[in-house]
């Protein structure tokens, strides 16, 4: 049967370079880089470095020494998840500030994170006096965060804005740039989540002023696992894991070696490729685009048509549901993803698609195709000619649709 | 180790008793397309027994496959013996549903109901 | 040159089956287990599972189903430190108990975590009402807390006690069933930090009777960056990490399925070969004992000559400082661990041996020995070997060695 | 990319003028066992230069190295030129030190600089 996966913004497959890399590091090179003072121990050290500087070179840090001591601007974490909830845990809970400044189309990582600290900060026995207050941006039709908007939020209480960079489910990219430098005339911190965005755009922490920057090595080809946080230096940000005093003793913990190696791996191949790839990924995306509405009626697009990942196309089909879509693609050996949350057991749309203005109905028809260094124009070619039937067997079977 | 079984996976590949009755004795529409499910299941009856039975329904794979199971157990059955299909026993002819999805399989219950008695009181056997 | 790694409590080899076992899912089986309604998410949601049934078995915890939406009571974390980390920390951030007891000879992740805890709670704005309470145990001079101090430390306003399982320097074995159970007379919850006998003693959560339990799976010949929290069914604990849902929404994040089926194959290896080889350790650790003592004068076993792990001996070496024995060691390819915290900048002896009342210049003056699966009956030979003309040669140097 | 320079560990492999001058002229101790670090630099000096040079140390790979390269360093200068030898230019003579254990260059320096001193109290020469 076929195999076509296409939901490459959910996870991506590790490079071949990338695990190659890391084997040693699951083998004969196992030792602790916290272990300075003998031979195995300094190997992995060195190698732990190296990542951060491939790490660092493709976001635009690129005075990272040689020494293994100093983690400079680059922290290694267990993900995109980890580097979210660090992010904004980390500028609030010892600050002063306590007002947050995000949007209603984060990932769930920056959003239940905003809730969490918005009920409690952790503290239900002060709430009162430690809980933060959250204001949520809107996002326009295609997904775009309005400036105004946000130079209106900020006050001098406001601790941290958190904007992210390219939406994980329509791809819409936002003007970093600029909301950055709105939220430091007001002396806020920023931070973008860019998990959908390093290793696929190009990302430069200085260019776009950012103070934090989340990045997790598997939605670039590396492995699951591993994430990193940016953090701009002089940024006053709490330690996340106490202990052992690993990553300058703000985020302690045995270093996970193999990981940190494969996405320093991913990194560098990001970096050679992304250019072409993107300009191909662009083309493919509008080559489904135009095969699926061609022969398919009553589909939409959704998000911005233009300011957007190469890669990420969202289509909302009229009188379907997305689970039931996934379902029969599967069966055609297509993976893509249904922007609904209904796996979650409360059977919400996605609110994303709700944020741009999607309507409740129309949001759970909606699917996303995600692309990757590995999608072929014939995988492209095969969903445009498989995927009518499929949808129109749905159709026909819907109390919705009216053919 | 599936998320659905075998039984859920065969009535969601090749659901039986796709489709509307026409001039139906009955129609039962439940859910809300708002909440991103909704069914609608029609039966025609004959001396009491449930000669013909189809659905149509927008939802996730449970719903197709709960809609295409409940028409399943219903057809042939006495009104009286249709009533008696609960949410759980179309679950469990499915062999299970996972603990998210029981609501779906609740929706092709009370449709199967909701169509009964709207046969019951078109034909003045309401409850 | 010879190459005899005698640091297995810093970090171990991972097994080769181990390695094995993940390769499929750094390659062909990347699919994210959120991605429940296809394929490639199907399976490693079910290597997840199976891998958090494997875990659960080393620890006693045998009724974990088959359902991957029931992390049951093993949630994956990224390790050890993220493990204690959000044991104390969910257990008093939300709680209106806030008195935490734990004893001198914890590892860092436990007590930076409580000292931490003790200073704000993650807000100076309200720390007067926030701040915990942290009231630390001390050690006799094996290293065992003496139950009848916990019973006095307990309050009703204690939230949590934790006591590690054995001590990571000198593999001292607390009595965890008896301090649980005088815990949970005063209703608050046990905590043991069980990163060090997980895999290499026998560990039953329902025997010791715990709420909360740390491991880490490269202290066992699993990957490293992979570790996992038992909480007990029914304990109140606050999420660590928010976001996309994962582990019943207490651990959000993109589950690394190889560190967890690594850490999964590690637990299974252990339990298969723990007697035999807990056994086999102790008559090395012996042999070792033997032959350095009657061969170097004037040296001293830190910790419980019994109540201890098997494969670990921390030497006290009069007149020689740790880091130089070390240095001395790895020119001999054999590389140990140095008590001493020297390297940290602030040149402080390790906490440990203070606690357990090894003098300061004393303390300086340790090495740990610490062995695996891995270690060879002609490695601690050549150790007995070689150790006596190092060390004469450091002593030979020094100022304080008076032969 | 080593912790230690190879410089560092070639002294402190090959440490030089390891002991103790019998009958010196000036002996300087520095250091405290306590903080795990103890360093004994004793002198013959003849016709004001330092003719013979030996420490003993307690301490980490860095303090043997910097005992090691100072002692070298101060072999053959006159007193006054010995003095001159600062914390910092022991360092750079081992092409540099963890920033961590730059504290134990220092200790070498000052036992040297206490040696000296002493010298110069016994004959008459202090400062
Ligand atoms: C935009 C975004 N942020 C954060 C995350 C979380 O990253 P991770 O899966 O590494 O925890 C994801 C992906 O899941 C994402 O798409
Ligand atoms: C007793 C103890 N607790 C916690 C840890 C931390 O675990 P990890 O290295 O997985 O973060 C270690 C080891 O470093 C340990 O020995
Ligand atoms: S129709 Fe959405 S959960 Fe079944
Ligand atoms: S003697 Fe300990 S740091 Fe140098």
């Amino acid at each position: 049967m076929k195999n076509i996966y296409l939901d490459n913004a959910a996870t991506t497959r590790p490079a071949p370079e990338v695990v190659e890399a890391m084997l040693p590091y699951l083998g004969e090179l196992f030792g602790n880089p916290s272990s300075k003072y003998y031979g195995v121990g300094q190997i992995t050290r060195a190698a732990v470095q190296k990542a951060r500087q491939q790490v660092g070179r493709l976001i635009g840090v690129n005075n990272i020494s040689d020494n293994p001591d100093d983690p400079y601007e680059i922290y290694f974490t267990s993900g995109g998840t980890e580097s979210d909830n660090w992010a904004l845990k980390g500028a609030v809970m010892c600050k002063s500030k306590k007002h947050i400044i995000t949007s209603a189309f984060e990932h769930h990582a920056v959003l239940e994170t905003a809730e969490m600290l918005e009920k409690s900060l952790g503290c239900n026995v002060c709430a009162k006096q430690t809980a933060c207050e959250v204001t949520i941006l809107p996002v326009d039709s295609t997904g775009l965060v309005n400036p105004d908007d946000l130079r209106k939020a900020l006050r001098d209480e406001t601790a941290i804005v958190s904007i992210m960079h390219a939406n994980n489910e329509i791809g819409t990219i936002q003007p970093i740039k600029e909301l950055a430098a709105i939220t430091h005339e007001r002396g806020a911190l920023f931070h973008t989540d860019a998990v959908q965005t390093v290793g696929k755009i190009p990302v430069d922490v200085n260019d776009l002023g950012v103070d934090l920057l989340s990045m997790s090595g598997h939605k670039f080809h590396g492995p699951k696992g591993i994430g990193a946080l940016y953090i701009r230096k002089g940024t006053r940000l709490d330690p996340f894991l106490n202990g052992g005093g690993q990553e300058r003793a703000l985020r302690a913990g045995t270093h996970n070696v193999a990981g940190i190696v494969g996405m320093g791996v991913a990194c560098e191949l990001a970096m050679k490729n992304m250019e072409a790839e993107a300009k191909r990924e662009r083309a493919l995306v509008e080559t489904l685009w135009q095969g699926l509405s061609d022969r398919i009626p009553k589909i939409h697009r959704n998000g911005h048509p233009e300011i957007r990942l190469p890669g990420t196309l969202n289509v909302r089909f009229e009188g379907a549901e997305g689970e039931a879509i996934l379902m029969y693609m599967d069966m055609m050996g297509v993976q893509v993803s249904s922007g609904s949350a209904c796996s979650t057991g409360d059977i919400k749309p996605s609110h994303v698609l709700l944020a741009i203005g999607v309507k409740q109905e129309e949001a759970h028809g909606s699917i996303r195709f995600s692309l990757s260094h590995d999608t072929t124009a014939e995988d492209i070619q095969y969903v445009i000619d498989t995927m009518p039937k499929q949808l129109d067997m749905i159709r026909q079977m819907s109390v919705t649709w009216k053919g | 180790m599936n998320t659905y079984s075998d039984k859920v996976m065969d009535h969601f590949q090749n659901p039986r008793n796709v489709g509307e009755v026409e001039n139906a004795d009955g129609v039962g529409e439940v859910g809300n397309p708002t909440c991103g499910d909704m069914m609608r299941i029609s039966i025609r009856v004959k001396e009491n027994r449930i000669d013909e039975i189809k659905f149509k329904t927008l939802g996730c794979g449970a719903a197709i496959a709960t809609s295409s199971m409940t028409t399943e157990l219903a057809k042939g059955k006495t009104i009286d013996e249709a009533m008696q299909i609960t949410r759980a026993s179309v679950a469990e002819a499915l062999d299970g549903l996972p603990p998210e999805k029981m609501h779906c399989s609740n929706l092709a219950a009370d449709g199967l109901h909701a169509a009964i008695n709207d046969y019951r009181k078109k034909h003045g056997a309401g409850e």
